[in-house]
C-alpha cells in the first residue's frame, strides 16, 4: 500500500512539471496549429540560459532565473513565432513539423557545443528534506513542484478567463477568422500565446532541472511526454493536458511497477492509441472549436 | 617499442632514414562524438589524439608518424557500419573504436571481412564471444568484471539476495545478463530485477521496486546520469542496504552529479583516474592539463588503445595487418615496457583483456582504492 | 519537354549503373543505402504526398519488413519468400492501424503511427526468443541470384539498383494508372475526387497500406545490405528521417524522396569538412528550407518555372483567417 | 456612403471581381443578389479589407478606403457579419458581445453598449452567462447582429443572415435590420432567399460573373421579369 501511495505521489509531482510543458503545447496549437516538435528542447534550453546567468555572468541565482525567463521569452517566444513559424503558417502543418523537428537537433547541438556535452547540476527551490506518509517518502520537493505548477496554471486560467486580452487570446484560439473581423489583432495574441509557453517552459525547466539533470539530450524524452499528455488530455482544453500530465506521471510509474519495468513506456503508449479510438478529443477535450 | 624509438631517432638524427620519418601511417578513430554518446566519445578521441601527439613527439611508430583520422557515428550502429568502411577506403591501417557496444557489434562485422584490427571501447560481453579474430578490447567485457563484484558480494558483504538496476541497452543487457550469471552460480538470489530507459528521468518506481524486495545488497548497472538519478531517488526513498556497482557508477561524475548521495556506494572500476599509480596520475594530469575536464574511463579507454595499437605494430615490425592481429593475441604489455599502458595488461586469444583492477568505495566526494584485485 | 524528361532519366540510370565503379567500397554502400531509404520515402510519399497523412511509423515497417527477412533468410528460406510476407505484413498491419485512425480524424494517424513505432521498439527489444533482443540478428545472408552471390558490395548494389527500379516503375504505374488515378485525383482535390464518386477514405488507407508495404519492402533490402539488424534501427528518430526526406524533396512530387533522400544520407558526407557544426548547420539548413520553401525542394522548381511563365502578384498571407470565414 | 470603382479583387491568383460599381445611400438596406460563384460574398471581403484588391477603388464617406486592414474599417464605422456561424464558442454571450468592442478606447462606453444591445435582444440579457456554443442557431445568429452593433457602425455588412433560420427568426432578423435602418444605419446585405429580401430592402443589386448586372430600387427589380427568370426563380418557390 505505501508503496502504491508512494508511486502516485512521485508520479504526480513529475506528471505536474510534464503538464506545464503540455500546456503550451495544447496552446501553440489552438493560437496556431502549431505542433511543436522541439517542445522538449524549449523545457531543456532555459535551465541552460539560467546557468548562463548564475556561472557565466556571476548572477545571484534568483536573479538569473528572471534572466533566463526574459532571455527564454524573448528567444523561444518572440524569435521563434516571428521568424520560423509565421512564415510558415499559412503552408499547412507539415513544413513545421519539420521545420521544429531540425530546430531541436539545432537547440540540441547549439548547447552541446557552445556549453558543455556533460549533464549538469542545477539548484533545486525546494529542499530535500522528506517525511513519511503512510510508509510513502515525500519530498518537499514534491510539495513544491505541485504546487508551483498548480499556482502557474491557476494564474494561466484566470488571465486566459478574466482579462480582455486573455478571452482576445481564446477567442483567436477558437475562432480566428471571427477575431480578426472583430479587430482583435491576431497575429498578437498568437504571439503572446508563444510567449507565454516560452515562460511556462521555462518554469517546467526550472522545476525539472534539478532532479533530472541540466544536459543538452533532455528535450527528446520530455518532448515525448508533453505530446502524449497533451493528446492524452485534450488538445484544446488547458485543464485536459493538466489532467494529461499526471495522468502520464502516475500511469508510467505504475506500469513500471505493476506491468513490466521493460515495457513502462507501453502503459502510456496503449492509453494513447486507446483515447484515439475511443474519444479522440482527449479525456477533457471538447469536440467544438478548433479539430485536429 | 622505446628501443626501436631511440633507434629511428636516433638514425634519424644521422639523415639515414630521413626519407622514412617523412612517412606517416594513418589510423581511423570512429567514435561518438555526437547524439547521445557524446561526452563518451569525446573523451576517448580527446585521449586518443593527446596519446598520437605523444607517441609522434617521441618518434612515431617504426619510424613512421602516426596520422588519426576521425569519424563521428552519431551514437548510430548503421552510420558508424558506413564509417568504419570509409575509414578503410581512406586507408586506416587499423580501427580504434567504436566505444557504445551497438555500433561495435555491428561495425566489427567490416573490419573482420576485410582483416583489419579494431581496438574497441566496448564492454558488452558478445563483441570478443563471436570469434571474430580481429577484434580487442582496451578494457574489461562485463563477463571479466562481474566474477570480481560477484566474489566481493558473497565474500566481502556476504550477502545472500541482490536487488538489480539495469539500464535497458545493450551496454545493460550485457552486464545484466553477465551479473545475473555469476549470482547463479554462487546462489545469490536475485529478488528484484529493475530495468530502465536511457534518458529516464522518474527513478521513483524503480527505487520503490529495489526497495520493497529488501536485498541484501543492491547492485546498479546504468550509464553515469541515471546512476545520479537513481542514487538521488535511493537516498531520498531512505534505502539502507549497501549499493554496489561497476566502473560507471563509480565514475567522478557520477558522484558530482548526485550531489551527496555517492557517499558510501562501492564497486569495481577496471579503470579509474583514482588509482594511486603513478602512471595513471601522470596520465590524468596532462589529459586535464591540456583539455580542461577532468580525464575519467572513457579518457583511459581511448590513451590505453592507442598506445595498444602502436606497441602491437610495432612488436609485429612491419605493417601487416594479419600480423599485427596475430601479435595481439595472447600479447601481454607491461608498464616497464610502454609506461603509459598505464596498467600491465594481456589479451588473450579472443582479444579480451585482463589486467589488475580496483575495489573502491566512495567517502564524500572522494574515491578511495580499498584493494587492487588481480588479473584473472 | 517531354523528350528532354525522358533523356534525363536514362542519363541518371546511366549515372547510377557506372556509379559503383567510380567508387570505392564506402561509396558504393552510401549509395546501397540512399536506394534502400528511396523505397521507404517512396511509400511514405504516397501516404504523405498522395493521401496528407503524417506517418511516424515507416521505420516500424522497415523494422517488420527487415526482422521477417532476417528471421526467413537466416532459416534459410529464399529472399523472395521473406519480401512477400514482409511487404504483406506490413500492409495488413497498415490497414488495421490506418482504419481506426482514419474513421476518427485526420491527423490522428500520427499520434497512433507514433505509439505504434514505440511499441514495435519494445517489442523488438524485449523478445530476446524472437527478435535477438537489444543485440539484434546478426549475420543475415545476401540472396543469390541465379546462382550468383551477391556477398559482393557492388552486386549487391546492382541488386539493389534492380528492385528499386522495379519499386519504381510499380509507384508511377500506381499513381498514373487508371485504377490509380484516384490517388492523384486525392492529391489535387480531395473534395472534387469525394465529389465525383471516389471513396476518400478508403483511398486514403490503402495510401498507408500501401506506403506501409514499401517499407516493408526496404526492410527487406536493408537487412541483406547491413547484414545485422538491431531495433535502435528502427526507432522514431529514423522515421522522422524518413518523414524529413520526403518533405525536403517535395512530398507529392515523384522523384522528391529521390531527392530528399539523397540530400539527407549525402549531407553529412558534403559537411564534413565543419566537423563537429555539420549537425548545427544541417538542422540550420533544415529551418531554412522550410521557412522560405515549405513546399520542398521540387515544389521550389516547380514554382519557380511557374513565377518564369507567368507573374503574378504575392498574396496577402496575413489576412488568411478572415478569408477563409 | 459607400462607393465602388472598378474593383478588381479575388484570392491569390484567383480573379473573382471584374470591376465591380455601385453606389449605396446612407441610411438605407441594399441587397446584393446573384447566383453562385458569382463574387456577392467576395465584394464584402474586399470592402472589408480580408482579401486582395487589385486594382479600382472603395470610397466611404468620399474617403478612398482601398487596402484598409479590417481593423481600420471598424475605425471607419464598418462592421461585417460574415455568413455561417461565427461566435466564439467557449465564451459566454456577454463576452462575445465584449468582444464586439474590443477595439474601443473607452471599456466603459462598451459596457454600456452591450446593456443598450441587449435592452434590443433581451434573449442575450437571459442567456447572458451561457457558452455561445449553447446557443440555438437563431441565438447564435442574434448574437453575431448584436456584436456587429456594439461600435454603433454606420455601415454594417451581413452576409446570408437567414441561412439555417426558420422563417419566423427570418422575419425577425429583417426586422431587427430595418428597425436598425430607421435609426441611420447603412445596411449592406447578401442574400440567398432573394424575394423575401428584396422585398425588405429599398435598394436592389444583381452581380454576375463579378461585374454589376443591374442596380435599381427593390422593388422595381423585384417586379422585373429577368430577374424572376435567371435569380429568383427556383428560390422563390422555395422560399
Amino acid at each position: 500500500m505505501s508503496d502504491f501511495l508512494q508511486l502516485i505521489i512521485s508520479g504526480l509531482s513529475t506528471g505536474s512539471i510534464y503538464a506545464l510543458a503540455a500546456i503550451g503545447f495544447t496552446l501553440l496549437w489552438q493560437a496556431s496549429q502549431t505542433i511543436n516538435f522541439a517542445q522538449g528542447e524549449f523545457v531543456m534550453v532555459p535551465a541552460f540560459f539560467i546557468l548562463i546567468g548564475s556561472r557565466v555572468l556571476g548572477l545571484p541565482f534568483p536573479i538569473a532565473i528572471g534572466f533566463g525567463l526574459a532571455v527564454a521569452v524573448f528567444t523561444l517566444g518572440f524569435v521563434f513565432k516571428r521568424l520560423v513559424i509565421q512564415p510558415m503558417l499559412p503552408h499547412g502543418h507539415l513544413p513545421i513539423v519539420m521545420a521544429t523537428i531540425a530546430l531541436a537537433i539545432l537547440m540540441r547541438e547549439l548547447v552541446k557545443e557552445f556549453y558543455s556535452a556533460e549533464a549538469q547540476t542545477f539548484p533545486a527551490l525546494f529542499s530535500e528534506q522528506t517525511f513519511d506518509v503512510f510508509g510513502a517518502v515525500i519530498s518537499h520537493q514534491d510539495i513544491g513542484n505541485l504546487a508551483v505548477s498548480a499556482v502557474a496554471i491557476i494564474a494561466l486560467q484566470l488571465f486566459l478567463g478574466r482579462t480582455r486580452t486573455g478571452r482576445s487570446m481564446q477567442a483567436t484560439a477558437q475562432n480566428p477568422g471571427v477575431a480578426e473581423i472583430l479587430g482583435v489583432n491576431v497575429q498578437r495574441m498568437v504571439l503572446y500565446t508563444f510567449m507565454i509557453n516560452a515562460a511556462l517552459a521555462t518554469l517546467a525547466s526550472v522545476l525539472i532541472s534539478p532532479i533530472y539533470l541540466a544536459k543538452f539530450s533532455n528535450g527528446e524524452p520530455i518532448g515525448l511526454v508533453a505530446f502524449l499528455a497533451a493528446i492524452v488530455g485534450g488538445f484544446n482544453q488547458v485543464r485536459g493536458a493538466l489532467v494529461g500530465g499526471l495522468l502520464i506521471g502516475v500511469i508510467d510509474n505504475l506500469s513500471a511497477a505493476y506491468l513490466s519495468s521493460e515495457y513502462r513506456i507501453a502503459g502510456p503508449m496503449i492509453l494513447l492509441i486507446v483515447i484515439i479510438l475511443l474519444r479522440p478529443q482527449g479525456l477533457l477535450g471538447t469536440s467544438e472549436g478548433r479539430t485536429v | 617499442m622505446f628501443k626501436t624509438i631511440t633507434l629511428a631517432t636516433a638514425l634519424a638524427t644521422f639523415g639515414i632514414i630521413g626519407a622514412a620519418s617523412a612517412e606517416t601511417l594513418k589510423l581511423g578513430n570512429v567514435a561518438e562524438l555526437s547524439g547521445p554518446g557524446a561526452t563518451v566519445g569525446n573523451a576517448w578521441t580527446d585521449a586518443i589524439n593527446m596519446g598520437v601527439d605523444e607517441i609522434n613527439a617521441a618518434g612515431g611508430v617504426l619510424g613512421m608518424q602516426l596520422e588519426i583520422d576521425t569519424y563521428d557515428t552519431q551514437t548510430d550502429a548503421q552510420t558508424s557500419r558506413a564509417l568504419v568502411q570509409k575509414a578503410i577506403d581512406d586507408g586506416a591501417f587499423l580501427i580504434l573504436g567504436t566505444v557504445y557496444s551497438s555500433s561495435t557489434i555491428v561495425n566489427m562485422l567490416v573490419t573482420m571481412q576485410q582483416g583489419i584490427p579494431q581496438i574497441v571501447g566496448s564492454e558488452s560481453p558478445s563483441i570478443t564471444q563471436k570469434g571474430n579474430p580481429y577484434v580487442f578490447r582496451s578494457s574489461f567485457g562485463a563477463q571479466k568484471s562481474m566474477p570480481k563484484i560477484a566474489a566481493y558480494l558473497d565474500e566481502g558483504l556476504g550477502a545472500k539476495s541482490v536487488a538489480v538496476s539495469w539500464v535497458n541497452n545493450e551496454f545493460g543487457k550485457g552486464g545484466h545478463d553477465a551479473f545475473v550469471a555469476e549470482m547463479e552460480a554462487r546462489g545469490i538470489e536475485v529478488v528484484a530485477d529493475v530495468s530502465s530507459e536511457v534518458g529516464q528521468a522518474d527513478f521513483a518506481s524503480d527505487v520503490t521496486q529495489l526497495k520493497s524486495a529488501n536485498a541484501d545488497a543492491i547492485f546498479v548497472y546504468l550509464h553515469e546520469e541515471e546512476s545520479a538519478r537513481l542514487l538521488k531517488e535511493l537516498r531520498k526513498q531512505n534505502v539502507e542496504a549497501p549499493i554496489i556497482g561497476e566502473t560507471t557508477l563509480l565514475n567522478q561524475k557520477v558522484i558530482e552529479l548526485s550531489e551527496g548521495a555517492a557517499d558510501g556506494i562501492m564497486g569495481h572500476v577496471g579503470l579509474t583516474v583514482d588509482a594511486p599509480n603513478p602512471e595513471i596520475q601522470a596520465f590524468a594530469k596532462r589529459f586535464s592539463d591540456r583539455y580542461g575536464y577532468k580525464a575519467d574511463h572513457n579518457a583511459m579507454k581511448g590513451y590505453v588503445a592507442i598506445y595498444t595499437a602502436a606497441t602491437a605494430i610495432e612488436r609485429a615490425g612491419e605493417l601487416d595487418r594479419q600480423k599485427v592481429a596475430d601479435t595481439l593475441h595472447n600479447m601481454t604489455i607491461t608498464v616497464e615496457d610502454v609506461p603509459n599502458i598505464l596498467l600491465n595488461v594481456s589479451w588473450d586469444e579472443t582479444g579480451e583483456v585482463s589486467r589488475e583492477s580496483f575495489l573502491v568505495e566512495v567517502q564524500g566526494d572522494e574515491t578511495i582504492v580499498k584493494d587492487m584485485l588481480p588479473a584473472n | 519537354m517531354k523528350q528532354l524528361k525522358i533523356l534525363g532519366l536514362v542519363a541518371i540510370l546511366a549515372g547510377l549503373i557506372i556509379a559503383p565503379f567510380t567508387q570505392a567500397t564506402y561509396g558504393t554502400y552510401v549509395l546501397s543505402s540512399w536506394l534502400v531509404f528511396t523505397v521507404a520515402a517512396m511509400g511514405l510519399n504516397l501516404t504523405l504526398g498522395y493521401a496528407g497523412q503524417i506517418s511516424l511509423a515507416q521505420a516500424a515497417f522497415m523494422g517488420i519488413g527487415a526482422y521477417s527477412t532476417a528471421l526467413m533468410t537466416m532459416a534459410g528460406l529464399p529472399w523472395i519468400a521473406s519480401v512477400v510476407v514482409g511487404m504483406g505484413l506490413c500492409f495488413v498491419v497498415g490497414l488495421i492501424l490506418g482504419y481506426p485512425a482514419l474513421r476518427v480524424q485526420n491527423h490522428f494517424l500520427a499520434f497512433v503511427t507514433l505509439a505504434f513505432t514505440t511499441l514495435a521498439f519494445l517489442v523488438m527489444r524485449n523478445e530476446e526468443w524472437l527478435t535477438g533482443g537489444i543485440y539484434g540478428l546478426v549475420g543475415v545472408p545476401r540472396p543469390s541470384v541465379a546462382g550468383l552471390s551477391l556477398m559482393d558490395g557492388t552486386r549487391y548494389y546492382f541488386f539493389t539498383l534492380g528492385v528499386f527500379i522495379l519499386a519504381s516503375l510499380s509507384f508511377w504505374w500506381l499513381v498514373n494508372s487508371p485504377w490509380g488515378r484516384a490517388f492523384k485525383g486525392l492529391r489535387e482535390n480531395p473534395i472534387r475526387a469525394n465529389s465525383l464518386g471516389v471513396d476518400t477514405r478508403l483511398v486514403t488507407l490503402l495510401a498507408f497500406a500501401i506506403g506501409a508495404a514499401y517499407g516493408g519492402l526496404s526492410g527487406a533490402l536493408m537487412a541483406p545490405l547491413v547484414q545485422y539488424i538491431d531495433p535502435m534501427s528502427f526507432t522514431l528518430i529514423i522515421s522522422l528521417k524518413i518523414l524529413l526526406m520526403v518533405v525536403v524533396g517535395g512530398s507529392g512530387y515523384f522523384f522528391g524522396p529521390f531527392l530528399g533522400a539523397g540530400l539527407v544520407i549525402m549531407l553529412p558526407e558534403f559537411l564534413r569538412f565543419a566537423e563537429a557544426y555539420y549537425l548545427m548547420i544541417y538542422a540550420a539548413l533544415v529551418v531554412f528550407l522550410m521557412v522560405v520553401c515549405p513546399s520542398g525542394l521540387l515544389g521550389l522548381l516547380s514554382r519557380g518555372i511557374a513565377a518564369i511563365r507567368s507573374r503574378e502578384p504575392a498574396e496577402r498571407g496575413d489576412l488568411k483567417e478572415g478569408a477563409q470565414l | 456612403m459607400l462607393q465602388l470603382k472598378n474593383l478588381y479583387g479575388g484570392y491569390g491568383k484567383i480573379t473573382i471581381l471584374n470591376g465591380v460599381e455601385f453606389e449605396i445611400p446612407k441610411g438605407t438596406i441594399t441587397t446584393v443578389i446573384g447566383p453562385n460563384g458569382a463574387g456577392k460574398s467576395t465584394v464584402f471581403k474586399a470592402i472589408f479589407g480580408l482579401l486582395n484588391v487589385h486594382s479600382g477603388q472603395i470610397l466611404l464617406e468620399g474617403r478612398d478606403v482601398t487596402g484598409r486592414t479590417p481593423k481600420q474599417m471598424i475605425g471607419e464605422g464598418v462592421t461585417y457579419v460574415p455568413q455561417g456561424r461565427n461566435v466564439v464558442p467557449q465564451l459566454s454571450v456577454y463576452h462575445n458581445l465584449e468582444l464586439g468592442g474590443i477595439t474601443a478606447r473607452d471599456q466603459s462606453a462598451v459596457r454600456a453598449r452591450i446593456e443598450k444591445v441587449m435592452d434590443q435582444f433581451p434573449m442575450l440579457r437571459e442567456f447572458r452567462d451561457r457558452k455561445a456554443i449553447e446557443l440555438s442557431g437563431g441565438q447564435q445568429k442574434q448574437l453575431e447582429v448584436a456584436r456587429a452593433l456594439l461600435l454603433d457602425p454606420k455601415l454594417i455588412l451581413i452576409d446570408e443572415p437567414s441561412i439555417g433560420l426558420s422563417p419566423n427568426l427570418v422575419a425577425e432578423v429583417f426586422r431587427t435590420l430595418q428597425a436598425l435602418r430607421d435609426d441611420g444605419v447603412t445596411i449592406l446585405m447578401v442574400e440567398q432567399n432573394a424575394k423575401a429580401a428584396l422585398a425588405m430592402s429599398d435598394f436592389g443589386i444583381v452581380l454576375e460573373l463579378g461585374q454589376t448586372r443591374m442596380h435599381d430600387r427593390a422593388d422595381a427589380l423585384l417586379a422585373d421579369p429577368r430577374v424572376g427568370q435567371l435569380f429568383l426563380g427556383g428560390h422563390m418557390e422555395e422560399a
